[in-house]
């Protein structure tokens, strides 16, 4: 207790803006933010995005590798506009697989938000200008295609949409139940509390993945794609809100005997009060920083179920359906580039946890607060 | 020590209990069972089945009973080690499972020893040296194994395999060696296949584990009892391991436990990648063709596992930590 | 004189994310052989980091910039303790060995997963070539000594079985468990209750008698010091402000700043009246000034007002 | 002038099966101090938070003397507590944990009024802003929130926390305790000042007795539980009857250096 106080540029300021301040300076935290938010906007509007629709077709590419865009053509030429080279197609007598070359007559410019094909929007009003399309009647498959010519570029971000709703949404409803669950327990205490801590116990005990694809696999077969969609949700947030409950429930008794909080039932304050005013802020950061590090196992979840066949079911596109079509070494050898979501689940999962990392060394108060 | 012990035996079977209610229910859950799906099947193949036939068939599988008349039953037979009649094999699950469980065990416990093998140093290194490089490139690595979906791994393993070194990585035993009887020639092949499943189930659980040691530890280095043992001229390597790392072990412990489901999980994906033959592939197969007492059986034996193992773990962590025993 | 201890001019910077901390600025006292020498001072004024700077146990994100702690065994050649390299074999063998320490935190200075016997024992084999039978036998000794009942059974049990006076003594007894030639005490009593404080404290001031090894005494509370200490040195925020017998420096304070720090103690004396606070006492002056520590006859440091200053003696 | 305020008798509290409180029965009189001292596990503050309902008791009962008649405290659902709130108050322990890190020094002065149903905010400001003077603290505090300011000054904001309401009765719990002598005489003063202007009844739990001594009329002095010996100040101080009153005393070093501390012996006197 030092009887000084801090310089004045901390003294005014909101425990939310030290918060913010402390966020700032985790730089890898503060990248992954940034990620995050860029690759939420893109599967916000994927339509736009990418130039194709999930099912749109190009026979003329089968399993065909990706492009890359270039300024300089092969004869060293600079060209203002960037542009991909199309493919020229040869089988092999060997092995009797299809094998692409760049052809130099095939340039196909890239034109910017300009029209290409028609989508509905959010399924909502039709449009058809896109991010990038490719000139002279070409086509651009960034990432490549699949063995039915469908460009892995387009269906990436589509899948984005619903691989990275699948976390949200799931870490919503986690939080619903463990936050109600644990908030019970915690408040009420005595039998609530013995009943929730003993089915926490239980359901920590199963092995998660057996057991999901058990409930996954008694999804009905005709279930509509967006039924299916909430399905796995549910699923996934099933097992999910008992770490939250621990959490909620021990934050509850502790802040229960804080000075604070006695201080303000001494005042007179009503439960709800108490409650909302003096413990839910203070633990609200707790409960956010717990929510961000465990959107990566929702998307996990999601992936590892789709990729079994018991998840997400074609014609739904997620990064776990997309991962599905490697399934075994020869196609993983022969088209690797179908790995390529796999890539952006690592990335949303590793940006995930470390913003939740930050989260967490901000979210305390007195961390810097000045004293020792 | 010793009432410790008993009371958490004893408290195991209320939660097998809840357990084999649970795995029941879900498994109870998919529309329709193994007689209507075999109908299907009949019927795509032109054979006519009249409503007496199906009747018979119900009783004969004893479906035609209660769910709680079928729960006990199932329950029942299972603890005097009955599992059932798998239909989809037309055999005994008990004949189904026990090879496969032991694979399972097998993949499961060495992924274990890996995961820790590996985790304890580098946690302790990455603690110790906090903001080095080494401790950087380690925290970097964990993170990255952190996010990569044990399948994926193993799929980007039978790639690098394929395409580096020209063998084709699945399975667990070389094909000579497939159908043999045990013998020790098998038993080498089977531990030279072994440690990719290991490596791959063990990594994602090395990268929490890594991760949580050093978290622990650096919240231990700087509580007053290892000050006192600086001040008291503890040299630096001994002091780490003999104070701070004792604690930092204990909560490390109890996660042990809450790691067997996850690697059980995790074996079970890696399985179907790799083509093992334990219990995931397995399960799969039994889930899709509703071949319910198979699938459950499966599900109650790994509960049963991780259980086990979570008692095992919290009667070692009661050994290691007397705050505990003593209580 | 004979000064086993003599700090020079210590500064040490604690860097944070708001900035440079300067938690010492320029601190120099003696502690006299076989003598006990009490830092008195309130929170923040760096009374216990010039304890662990004696111990060398400042870690970062704190500093040691400058000074020097010259220490003279009564063996061997004197040496700075502040200049020794980190792997220095005479590190190893001041900590716990010719220095060792007790700490505040009764209930947190013991590992909670070892024995008393064990961790006591552990001081002995740290720095001396015996085996674990002797030292098991003079931990059990020195056990008995600092007051432990019931030894034999009391060896094999876990600090968390020992209420926290029982603790401290465990404390004391492997910090003397080496025959140190000092002995620094942080604050060894302000978690206790009363009762059990003046037990430890009679216990530190018996032990001393007895050993006669000179004692560092790190407190807040004057009343120990007064109990307690032959030497005092005062210091605020950083700085040494006066220094003296403990008579000078409780009787006849010369800075403002003790004399406040001693007005405003409460007590019957003065039941009734206002108390006096530092700011009353000390008015608009500047009392981090310290006093000029002037070396007397005798060998000892003293601090003496400005104007006081005897001519002819060499100043610090 | 000696009017009773507050009536406890036959208190009792037990936390899971161990007693925290057993028997504990006195009076205290409007506008005096009285001090509860004792070693830590010693009961006060299970004492003084159950007179304020913080805590509810076993059995026993807490008469209190409101502005509307004597009412049973432990009696009383929470809810009817509610009112009574406004004429008895505590200030804590620690500076630190007792001010919400997330409100502003107005917000958690002015929260006692919003609860008590003060609706008009420019009355609710000049009474926060009167409070304010009356701590010493700067009017530019308002704004501020609790880690911008050092231990004593947290503990004026508690303070004025606790005597917003213009309370009668104000419980101190352990309140400067946790203080540097420096700014515990600050506090001390203040809390002699502010009962002189308001006439303030405090009840005050310390374990530092020359705190106690200086500060209280009376004092009761507790011992596992139970009140072993109460007192004006003077006689328990000067003449205590108990022997473990006597211990206590032997056992605070004076800062004399010529009084040496000759702590009694527990076994000898058979505590």
């Amino acid at each position: 207790m030092n009887d000084v106080s801090i310089d004045t540029g901390l003294a005014t300021a909101t425990p939310r803006q030290l918060a913010w301040q402390r966020f700032k300076r985790h730089r890898l935290a503060l990248a992954s933010g940034i990620f995050l938010l860029l690759i939420y906007t893109l599967a916000f509007v994927c339509e736009f995005i990418v130039p194709y629709k999930t099912d749109t077709r190009n026979v003329q590419a089968i399993n065909a590798p990706p492009m890359s865009v270039r300024f300089f053509d092969m004869e060293g030429n600079f060209h203002l506009r960037p542009f991909v080279y199309g493919y020229d197609m040869k089988v092999n007598d060997d092995t009797w697989m299809r094998e692409y070359t760049d052809n130099p007559d095939k340039l196909y410019p890239l034109r910017f938000f300009t029209r290409g094909e028609s989508y509905r929007f959010w399924g909502f009003f039709e449009f058809d200008h896109h991010l990038f399309v490719a000139g002279q009647g070409g086509y651009v498959h960034l990432f490549g295609t699949d063995q039915l010519g469908r460009d892995l570029f387009s269906r990436v971000f589509y899948g984005a949409r619903v691989s990275l709703s699948i976390g949200v949404v799931g870490v919503v409803m986690t939080l619903v139940l463990g936050v109600l669950f644990g908030g019970l327990a915690g408040y009420l205490g005595g039998l609530m509390d013995r009943a929730v801590q003993r089915m926490i116990e239980v359901l920590q005990s199963l092995p998660t993945l057996p057991l999901w694809m058990a409930l996954s696999a008694s999804l009905p077969v005709e279930w509509s794609s967006i039924r299916v969609y909430f399905g796995v949700t549910i699923i996934l947030s099933l097992f999910g809100w008992t770490t939250l409950a621990r959490q909620v429930r021990g934050r509850f008794l502790a802040l229960r005997e804080e000075e604070f909080v006695v201080a303000a039932r001494l005042i007179g304050a009503g439960k709800l009060r108490v409650i909302f005013r003096h413990m839910l802020p203070s633990f609200a950061s707790h409960i956010i920083t717990t929510a961000t590090l465990a959107v990566p196992g929702m998307i996990l979840g999601e992936t590892a179920l789709s990729f079994l066949g018991i998840g997400l079911r074609p014609p739904v596109v997620s990064w776990g359906v997309l991962m599905q079509q490697a399934q075994n070494y020869q196609v993983i050898v022969m088209t690797p580039w179908l790995l390529l979501p796999g890539l952006f689940v690592v990335l949303t999962v590793m940006a995930f946890n470390l913003m939740g990392d930050g989260l967490r060394d901000a979210a305390d108060p007195y961390s810097t607060g000045g004293q020792s | 020590m010793r009432s410790y012990v008993v009371t958490r035996v004893l408290g195991m079977f209320p939660t097998l209990a809840f357990i084999s209610l649970i795995v029941f229910i879900v498994i109870q859950l998919p529309p329709g069972d193994i007689v209507t799906s075999t109908l299907d099947r009949m019927q795509a193949q032109g054979v006519e089945v009249s409503a007496e036939q199906v009747q018979n068939l119900r009783a004969q599988y004893n479906l035609d009973e209660p769910m709680p008349i079928q729960y006990l039953r199932w329950a029942g037979g299972f603890i005097t080690g009955d599992m059932g009649y798998s239909y989809l094999f037309a055999r005994p699950v008990n004949e189904l499972v026990w090879e496969r469980l032991g694979f399972t065990l097998i993949i499961t416990i060495s992924a274990l020893l890996f995961t820790w093998v590996v985790a304890l140093p580098l946690g302790i290194y990455t603690a110790v040296r906090q903001y080095s490089i080494g401790d950087y490139v380690l925290t970097t690595i964990a993170l990255i194994g952190l996010a990569t979906p044990n399948f994926l791994l193993a799929l980007i393993l039978m790639y690098i395999g394929y395409e580096w070194f020209g063998i084709s990585i699945g399975g667990l035993f070389s094909p000579e060696f497939q159908e043999v009887p045990w013998t020790w020639a098998r038993l080498r092949d089977l531990l030279s296949h072994l440690w990719i499943p290991m490596v791959v189930v063990g990594l994602g659980g090395t990268a929490v584990t890594m991760r949580i040691l050093r978290a622990n530890l650096l919240d231990e280095l700087n509580k007053p009892y290892v000050v006192t043992a600086r001040a008291k001229g503890v040299r630096p390597i001994k002091l780490i391991l003999k104070y701070p790392l004792r604690i930092a072990i204990n909560p490390f412990i109890s996660t042990l436990g809450l790691l067997l489901p996850t690697l059980i999980s995790g074996e079970a994906i890696v399985s179907m990648v790799l083509n093992l033959p334990t219990t995931g592939p397995l399960l799969l197969q039994a889930l899709l063709s509703q071949d319910m007492y198979l699938a459950g059986s499966f599900l109650m034996l790994l509960a049963v596992l991780t259980v086990v193992g979570m008692l095992i773990s919290d009667l070692v962590l009661a050994w290691a930590d007397p705050r505990i025993r003593y209580e | 004189m004979d000064n086993i201890l003599q700090v020079r001019d210590l500064a040490v910077d604690f860097t944070t994310d708001i900035g440079i901390t300067k938690a010492l600025n320029g601190v120099s006292f003696d502690v006299p052989r076989g003598q006990v020498t009490a830092i008195v001072g309130e929170s923040g004024s760096g009374k216990s980091v010039t304890a662990n700077c004696v111990m060398r146990l400042i870690q970062p994100p704190g500093r040691i910039v400058s000074g020097s702690i010259q220490f003279s065994p009564s063996q061997g050649s004197p040496f700075d303790i502040v200049s020794l390299a980190d792997k220095d074999p005479r590190l190893h063998e001041l900590r716990g060995g010719l220095i060792s320490m007790v700490f505040q935190e009764p209930m947190t200075a013991l590992s909670p997963v070892y024995t008393i016997g064990n961790q006591v024992a552990e001081a002995i084999l740290c720095h001396r070539d015996v085996g674990k039978a002797v030292a098991w036998q003079e931990a059990t000794e020195m056990l008995i000594r600092v007051g432990i009942e019931d030894i034999e059974r009391r060896m094999f049990m876990y600090p968390f079985e020992f209420s926290g006076g029982m603790r401290q003594r465990v404390v004391i007894a492997m910090a003397l468990v080496c025959n140190p030639e000092v002995l620094i005490c942080d604050e060894p009593t302000t978690a206790l209750d009363v009762t059990i404080q003046a037990e430890v404290l009679t216990l530190i001031r018996d032990l001393q008698h007895e050993l006669g090894n000179s004692v560092l005494f790190i407190t807040h509370d004057l009343g120990v010091v007064a109990q307690l200490a032959d030497y005092v040195v005062v210091m605020y925020q950083g700085r040494v402000l006066e220094i003296g017998t403990v008579r000078q420096v409780l009787k006849t304070p010369m800075h403002p700043y003790t004399q406040g720090l001693l007005q405003a103690i409460p007590g019957l004396a003065r039941a009734g009246e206002r108390l006096a606070t530092i700011e009353s006492v000390v008015g608009d002056a500047d009392i981090t000034t310290p006093y000029p520590l002037v070396k007397l006859a005798d060998g000892r440091q003293v601090s003496l007002p400005p104007q006081s200053t005897p001519g002819g003696q060499e100043s610090e | 002038m000696s009017e009773v305020l507050l009536e406890v008798k036959n208190l009792c509290k037990s936390f899971e099966g161990v007693v925290a409180v057993e028997d504990v029965t006195f009076d205290l009189l409007r506008a005096e101090t009285l001090g509860i001292v004792g070693e830590s596990g010693s009961g006060k503050t299970t004492v003084a938070r159950c007179i304020l309902r913080a805590i509810d008791p076993d059995t026993g009962t807490v008469q209190f003397n409101s502005s509307n008649g004597w009412v049973y405290l432990t009696n009383l659902p929470h809810r009817e507590l509610v009112p009574l709130r406004r004429e008895m108050q505590m200030v804590f322990q620690d500076p630190f944990a007792s001010l919400n890190p997330r409100m502003t020094v107005r917000e958690i002065i002015e929260e006692p009024l919003i609860i008590h149903g003060e609706r008009s905010r420019s009355r609710r400001l000049d009474q926060v802003m009167d409070i304010l003077d009356r701590v010493q603290l700067e009017r530019d505090s308002l704004t501020r929130y609790p880690h911008a300011f050092s231990g004593g000054q947290r503990q004026r904001i508690g303070i004025a926390r606790a005597l917003v309401l213009r309370p009668s009765f104000i419980v101190c719990d352990e309140s400067v305790s946790a203080l540097d002598v420096s700014v515990q005489a600050q506090i001390i003063n203040l809390l002699e000042d502010l009962q002189r202007e308001l006439g303030l009844t405090y009840l005050f739990v310390a374990h530092d007795l020359s705190v106690v001594q200086h500060i209280c009329d009376r004092v009761l002095v507790m011992n596992r539980g139970r009140v072993v010996e109460s007192g004006t100040v003077t006689d328990v101080f000067e003449r205590p009857q108990e022997n473990y009153t006597k211990l206590l005393l032997s056992a605070i070093p004076s800062t004399d250096p010529d009084v040496p501390l000759q702590p009694l012996d527990r076994e000898q006197l058979g505590i």
